[in-house]
């Protein structure tokens, strides 16, 4: 299935603005986020720890809300589904 | 009205199309480009569906907890030069004290919770303007 | 700029024209004739010199007491209908909490000192706006 | 001399809007509020109570500066002062 994410800011920047990553059926968030740290690469410390675990401040929504750490091994995303994936917001 | 733009924002225009018989008061916020120690331009992006959504959420919010008449909001995005206008909020109420709380409460929470980030660009360098932690979404 | 004018207040130029490059915050107060009750127009009568100089003392006690950089204050005065614009005040700052406390402040102050009268037309009727006692010269 | 006055809002539609007042050289301030009473006739109880004196809420200027209650039997006015005689303020 396919997921498209969204990322913003430095994100954006390592990791493109509008990306689309293919994940087998039943994937979890967790899963996305691993793949995410393969595209990032030599710059994926910005994002995530040494220890692959998003770093405290990045924000993860999917479909526009707010995904939970909690929920990061349990939420099974959809084919179609949007991730987006970004630092704390700078507005105003 | 509620909206993201790329396109100038005319506060003279806002104001007057915000005007409803029963305000006394309109409150304005303005936030503009400041040159904070040689800054040329800074940029602008939004996750936009989820920032309209959000400051729409605030708008309703602000309705409920303060008795004011309208709530206006408009942020810019894209390329911006020092003066330039990045945010304006209109509050319009019968009296002024509630418009002006209004303001205020409309532009802590959109600082803290709408997905728009700013890179700053300097003669000689850029940088991420930090954002606050937590509470959004 | 501080006046007292019989023209209309065009907001949108002043707050263009307020803007300084270290200002990240502009708060602007539009003060407009609420139809409260059947009110068709006002008529706004000055003691202009002293109205003037009391604006004045105003600005410049607001730039005392607020770390703002500019305080623009426009008061109309003769015949206005429901939704025009009374009083225009705008204040620029580096940022937004002094801005919004330096209007208020503004505001507070006029309404106590700045000789000023308002006249309400009704469709059957007229009366003079109870002032504010005390305080003012 | 003469002695400009000046009568805002529901003072003016009583005393009119720009007067001047012949007053004895050397009068005082409270000489010319009682000229300024006589103008008002039988209106004058909008600005003076029963004893003649200034009601409480009547603002007094000269020359552009407020003037006390306790210096009404002392200031001297001169010849081209403007006194200014209002209510309570209700701009903005």
């Amino acid at each position: 299935m396919k997921v498209r994410v969204k990322a913003f800011a430095r994100f954006r920047e390592i990791l493109g603005s509008d990306l689309s990553i293919d994940l087998p059926d039943g994937a979890v968030m967790a899963t996305a986020l691993s793949a995410l740290r393969d595209i990032a690469g030599d710059e994926s410390g910005i994002i995530f720890d040494e220890d692959g675990a998003l770093r405290a401040h990045v924000i993860l929504m999917r479909n526009g809300k707010r995904v939970k750490r909690s929920d990061l091994d349990t939420l099974v995303l959809a084919d179609g589904d949007e991730v987006a994936i970004f630092p704390p917001v700078a507005g105003g | 009205m509620i909206s993201i733009t790329r396109d100038v924002i005319d506060a003279g225009a806002m104001i007057e199309a915000a005007k409803r018989p029963g305000m006394g008061a309109l409150v304005t916020f303005c936030g503009a480009v400041r040159d904070d120690g040689g800054i040329e331009r800074i940029e602008l992006e939004a996750y936009e569906e989820v920032a309209v959504r959000e400051l729409e959420k605030i708008r309703d919010e602000a309705m409920r907890e303060f008795p004011i008449e309208s709530v206006d909001i408009v942020h810019r995005i894209g390329s911006l030069f020092v003066g330039e206008t990045i945010l304006l909020v209109i509050v319009g109420a019968g009296h002024r004290k509630e418009a002006f709380a209004a303001s205020e409460f409309i532009i802590d929470r959109l600082k803290q919770t709408v997905p728009i980030w700013k890179k700053e660009f300097y003669r000689d360098g850029e940088r991420w303007v930090p954002g606050e932690a937590g509470g959004q979404g």
